[in-house]
């Protein structure tokens, strides 16, 4: 019976993606065709599957959404280094035939070590300092139902606040709120002189403001007019609580690793807080980079654009006068333009997943995987498709009332990519480019400047990059690495930059150098502006809208504070 | 005696003491509603009570329902409508903080 | 049978309303009330007036809703984490609830309901409706009509009361 | 079968529907217990710990709407009846509806006017 | 016997549903992927939340399926498959599909956990406006049947179903019936891209096994709904009563799965508004005309 269930749990695979669905796309791995379906949430996922390396804060979410997953479930990773303290149920080489031979492994281990007595208890010191507030397992055992009344005693001063003992009040253990200090207001309360001495519990107002969120201290009675009077207003003029929400980085509507903390007033955002992924890797050791190693580290730095990096870090270490193999200026316009289109519509099946629509998602990644996965696919073939792809969203009237007026941005000196052209801005770093400049490229611009101009407007980039793809004739590549091999020679020094044009905007890479050393890296990413800019434009908005909105940018979190 | 009346009755009766007590009890405006609603749902007991044993043959006793129903959704759709507007000037609904201020 | 299902449901009306007060989390509280119409609606059915208890299942569950999101919105805990009390004069309430029921049962149990009975026997169900229909546009019209002047007054007061925004430091906004 | 039966069967229907989510969880429960381990009972919030309870006083800023409702829900059950008789009685049952849902329909037009119908 | 043979009926179209939604969310067909999801999530830990309200947690899940359950006892398959013929059945359906808001606003509020609790509301905004729209054009239909009775009012459609005789009324009747069971573009209240499963975060295993099996029956009853109101139940030549009402129905909860699949979700402020200021005029407008035609002897 065990066997045969775990045999049919084996074979319904939900997986929870790290970083994020978008950037096992953008490494070209098709997780339906490999019959894993995408959850939402950790709790319905029973495989935490890890694409690349993951940077610090996001191995911290490995961890918490491990923790948060139900047994039987198993961990697969698709590349070199796992999380430390994650139990890897199988590893596997991240490619398409790596995935499929990592869920075959992970399969047979689920069937091995799905319903074994001994196992170890998955704990991190990361949750740790949680589970102390809210008392051991309190409620993940089915036991009873009813939670020991006497659980915590000993933390009252430090989470009272909480209100984490409030909880039993709602089971009816009434008895245990009896050594809560405050809680003597309660007996004395029949006598309704007491309502007038709430002034006098000034005391408790500390412990609320601890929290901010004056609703959840009150353990005595305290007059609500106090409570509200200080409260920040809804544009309607209602005082209300306000709650802080973290969407991200796993958020399945957000760019994978993008996490933000919104202030929820009801489903309006009150205000945003924002944060990326820092860049640790481009520090330069002691000493400085090498010039093989500053190319890795440039290039990793976002998944979901790799061929642009490294050709900015190419054109960067070509610039302060080193021997580079760079490939042809032509095929270099072959692969930025590509690489445009995949990311073009790996932002369109964000977007689908975002607004829920699901044709749009299904259908946009399946191009983008056709689009990366290069020779295979003929251009006219992708250029056919894409424009039937053009002409159903831009006919649907939903979507378009859907994206309409949402998310308007003023024009302003330091946007840059799609977003500064849905804005009437022609700046594109492409212009500057003489190979660009040979195939009589023009910058597309659109005005209006809401979502649904930045959706048009990456519509005609897909199919001006198409255009442009075929228009260079460059021979496909077949390789996995379209960069021919080799690394630039260590001789050079002074000081250089260069510039690219990424799908999302101008990335610009400034580099200090001495005696064939890279001392100092700058990188401008192209989503530094747009983050500054999120709480003008989510202000007041309704969640779904503010969501729309930050999907509506293509912010990539990667790299973005270095 | 009719049992089924009784009962009905003593239900309707109960009903009617819940909401009473709720409506004496209770500090807050939008908690006093709810004993409202209860003594009126007392109401609709009987009256159906009523109609069911006494005169079943009566159509104006299910018309009386019908308007009691009315009068309890009017009566939330005003009181709420009060709630909002106390609300969003003194921040707070308890009645005892109106006659303080009032006061 | 209908005995017991009186009973039953009558008691579940009751327990449910009780319970209205006796929680401190306001939503348990606006969901004890929802089922408490509830359990009345199934009472009315027992009873054999198979509209009206329809009919009060349905509109309960979407106006308690309501109710219950005015009871978040306005009062301090609504998750009743800090097991506030918000009740006053409790002693009298009790007193003053215990004898409306003893008073009101007194007079059920002493009345002689069969010198006031007429018929006793309920139509079929969907004959019900078809009367009560006959009512509404034949004797009750007026009433009927009354009653939709009531909801128009109900709806501009609500409106003018709660939507109006006053006018503060011109930060008002759609 | 005659109303009560009826009603019978529907009280056994939900008695039965309680019956079957219950076995489901005794099943389920079979298999195993849950086994407690730190963070796992935490509410999800896309791969951070969440420290803020969430019951607050949440802002319904569609509260307009749900005044409006509370008041025009009520013609629904003026409206069956109605429906019901409305052939044999012709054209009274038209004009009398009529009239009625027109002064509805005024109050709706009313908080339409005021902004109630929108987001607060 | 009924009962038996509706019940295997309805197991019938809950898999049906299952299984289209898995091909639509997933992009490749596997006959057995429901029952395997089924299966596995009963066999996965089931967790209850920090600090929950349990009772409302542990309820939400029940009333949801009995909901669905209680909306599908009083439609008619065929003439005789019916398992209570209630005389103000179109009524009841509307009532027990009340409680669907009340179950979601449950597993909102029961596990104390963000996303759910924000759906929750939502949920209870977006039936509020289109219950609306399921309550009124079912008086039209009751208006020609002369009845509430289910059986009688597909018997009124003879000749000429109401999705002719009133288009409008089944129009928005089917609009609402997708935003009452939380189909895109309505499914808001569990939205993956904005609020990350939202009502269903929280559940897990068997719990998160009977809320979509409580989804699943929702979706077959509100099509069962669609068709007896409107499509004229079982009526149909050739193939036998039920075989037509059961085709019927699944092609209805096609259509409906279906439409969601090529339409994003609606932004909130449109979602009250349209169904306030056009809906709800179109619904009275819709009353009017059915009432006329059947006056002038249509």
């Amino acid at each position: 019976m065990g066997q045969w269930l775990l045999r049919a749990t084996a074979r319904d695979l939900c997986a929870l993606v790290i970083p994020g669905p978008d950037v096992a796309a953008a490494y070209g791995l098709e997780l339906g065709a490999a019959g894993l379906r995408l959850a939402a949430t950790p709790r319905h996922a029973n495989v935490l599957l890890i694409v690349g390396e993951l940077p610090a804060a996001l191995a911290d979410a490995a961890l918490v959404s491990y923790a948060q997953m139900m047994r039987p479930r198993g961990c697969l990773l698709l590349g070199e280094t796992a999380p430390a303290g994650l139990p890897i149920g199988a590893q596997a080489g991240l490619s398409q035939s790596g995935l499929l031979n990592g869920l075959g492994q992970l399969r047979a281990w689920f069937c091995r070590h799905g319903y074994q007595q001994q196992v170890e208890t998955f704990c991190a010191p990361l949750l740790m300092p949680d589970s102390a507030s809210d008392g051991e397992g309190d409620d993940a055992g089915e036991s009873d139902g009813r939670h020991q009344p006497d659980h915590g005693e000993g933390d009252n001063g430090r989470h009272g606040s909480h209100g984490s003992h409030g909880s039993h009040g709602s089971h009816g253990s009434h008895g245990s709120h009896g050594s809560h200090g405050s809680h003597e207001n309660h007996e004395n309360h029949e006598n309704h002189e007491n309502h007038e001495n709430h002034e006098g519990h000034e005391g408790h107002e500390g412990h609320e403001g601890h929290e901010g969120h004056e609703g959840h201290g009150g353990m005595s009675f305290m007059s609500m007019v106090n409570v509200t009077k200080d409260l920040p207003r809804s544009p309607d003029g209602l005082p209300m609580d306000w709650i802080e929400v973290p969407f991200g980085p796993l958020f399945p509507g957000l760019p994978g690793g993008l996490s933000l903390t919104l202030t929820l007033d009801g489903d309006s955002v009150a205000g945003v807080k924002a944060e990326t992924i820092p860049a640790a890797c481009l520090r330069p050791p002691e000493g400085g980079f090498a010039s093989g190693d500053l190319l890795r580290a440039v290039s990793a730095l976002d998944p979901l654009t790799p061929v642009s990096y490294r050709l900015l870090a190419l054109r960067a270490l070509a610039a302060l006068g080193a021997t580079v193999p760079m490939p042809s200026a032509r095929r270099c316009v072959a692969l930025l333009e590509r690489e445009r289109v995949a990311s073009h519509l790996g932002w369109l099946a964000l977007l689908g997943c975002q607004t829920g629509f699901g044709w749009l998602q299904q259908r946009a990644r399946q191009l983008q995987l056709a689009c990366l996965r290069g020779a295979a696919t003929d251009l006219r073939v992708l250029d056919k498709a894409l424009a039937r792809l053009e002409r159903q969203v831009r006919r649907n009237r939903l979507l378009r009332a859907r994206l309409s007026g949402l998310g308007v941005m003023a024009q302003q000196a330091s946007l840059r990519g799609p977003v500064a052209r849905a804005c009437a801005m022609p700046i594109d770093a492409r212009t500057q480019d003489p190979a660009y400049g040979e195939l009589a490229f023009e910058p597309l611009c659109r005005e209006g400047a809401d979502a649904w101009q930045r959706l048009c407007l990456r519509l005609d980039e897909l199919r001006q990059s198409v255009a442009l793809v075929a228009a260079t004739r460059s021979q496909e590549h077949s390789d996995a690495n379209p960069f021919p091999p080799g690394t630039p020679s260590e001789a050079y020094a002074g000081e250089a930059t260069a510039v690219v044009e990424t799908p999302r905007g101008e990335a610009r890479l400034h580099l200090t150098a001495s005696g064939g050393r890279v001392t100092a890296v700058k990188l401008q990413p192209p989503s530094r502006a747009l983050l500054g800019q999120l709480p003008h434009l989510l202000r007041q908005q309704e969640l779904g809208d503010a969501l729309t909105c930050v999907c509506s940018l293509d912010l990539s979190p990667w790299g973005s504070a270095s | 005696m009719n049992p089924e009346l009784l009962l009905a009755l003593l239900t309707g009766a109960a009903l009617f003491g819940v909401g009473l007590y709720g409506v004496l009890s209770q500090t807050n405006l939008v908690m006093l509603m709810m004993g409202i609603e209860l003594i009126l749902a007392g109401a609709l007991v009987n009256l159906v009570a009523f109609w069911r044993f006494l005169h079943a043959e009566s159509y104006a006793g299910q018309m009386f329902v019908l308007i009691v129903m009315t009068v309890m959704a009017l009566e939330m759709a005003v009181g709420f409508a009060v709630a909002t507007a106390r609300f969003r000037t003194r921040g707070s609904v308890e009645m005892e903080e109106a006659r303080e201020l009032k006061g | 049978m209908q005995t017991f299902f009186i009973g039953f449901f009558g008691l579940a009306a009751v327990v449910f309303a009780v319970g209205v007060f006796r929680t401190s989390s306001m939503m348990r509280s606006a969901l004890a009330l929802l089922f408490s119409q509830t359990a009345l609606g199934a009472l009315f059915l027992a009873m054999q007036a198979e509209f009206l208890g329809v009919l009060q299942i349905m509109m309960m569950a979407t106006e308690m809703s309501i109710m219950a999101i005015f009871m978040v919105m306005f009062m301090m805990d609504p998750g009743g984490l800090g097991g506030m009390d918000m009740s006053h004069q409790k002693r009298l309430s009790l007193l003053a609830g215990l004898g409306g029921v003893v008073l009101v049962t007194g007079i059920a149990a002493y009345t002689q309901w069969e010198g006031l009975a007429s018929a006793t026997e309920a139509a079929a169900a969907d004959e019900q409706i078809r009367q009560l229909g006959r009512e509404l546009l034949g004797r009750s019209m007026l009433v009927f009509e009354t009653a939709g002047i009531t909801i128009l007054t109900a709806m501009i007061a609500a409106t003018a009361v709660a939507v109006k925004v006053p006018e503060q430091g011109g930060s008002h906004e759609s | 079968m005659s109303a009560l039966q009826q009603y019978l069967v529907l009280f056994a229907l939900l008695i039965g529907a309680i019956g079957l989510t219950l076995s489901l969880y005794a099943f389920a429960r079979a298999l195993g217990r849950t086994r407690e381990e730190a963070g796992k009972n935490v509410p999800a919030t896309s791969g951070r710990l969440s420290v803020e309870p969430a019951w607050v006083r949440y802002h319904a800023h569609y509260l307009g709407y749900a005044l409006l409702f509370l008041a025009f829900d009520m013609e629904m059950a003026y409206m069956y009846p109605w429906a019901v008789v409305f052939k044999e009685e012709g054209l009274v049952a038209l004009l009398d509806m009529g009239v009625f849902l027109a002064i509805l329909f005024l109050g709706l037009l009313y908080g339409w006017s005021q902004g109630a119908l929108r987001r607060h | 016997m009924n009962a038996v043979l509706l019940g295997l009926g309805l197991l019938a179209g809950i898999y049906a549903v299952a299984l289209l939604e898995d091909r639509l969310t997933r992009g490749s067909f596997a006959p057995a992927a429901p029952l395997l999801a089924g299966i596995a999530l009963l066999a996965r830990e089931s967790v209850v939340a920090r600090k929950p309200d349990r009772l409302l947690f542990e309820t939400a899940p029940v009333l949801l399926l009995s909901a669905g359950l209680l909306a599908a006892a009083v439609l008619p398959l065929s003439p005789t498959l019916v398992l209570v013929d209630l005389a103000s059945g179109a009524l009841f359906v509307n009532a027990a599909l009340a409680y669907v808001l009340v179950a979601l606003l449950m597993a909102g509020w029961g596990p104390d956990g963000a996303y759910a609790m924000v759906a929750g509301w939502r949920f209870l905004g977006q039936v509020i406006a289109y219950s609306m729209l399921i309550v009124m054009p079912i008086t039209a239909v009751a208006i020609r049947a002369e009845s509430l009775l289910t059986t009688v009012i597909v018997v009124s459609q003879e000749g000429w179903w109401n999705i002719f005789y009133q288009p409008l009324g089944f129009v928005l009747f089917y609009i609402a019936s997708l935003a009452v069971c939380f189909l895109p573009p309505f499914d808001r209240p569990i939205a993956a891209g904005e609020l990350a499963a939202g009502v269903e975060a929280e559940y897990t295993g068997a719990r998160l096994a009977v809320l979509r099996l409580g989804r699943m029956v929702l979706v077959v009853s509100l099509a069962a709904a669609t068709t007896v109101f409107y499509l004229g139940g079982w009526q149909g030549p050739w193939l036998p009563p039920w075989a037509w009402g059961a085709t019927k129905v699944l092609a209805v909860a096609a259509s409906m799965l279906l439409a969601g699949y090529y339409l994003p979700r609606l932004r909130e402020e449109q979602l009250l508004a349209w169904c306030w200021k056009l809906g709800i005029p179109l619904a009275l407008l819709n009353i009017f005309v059915v009432g006329v035609m059947v006056l002038a002897g249509l």
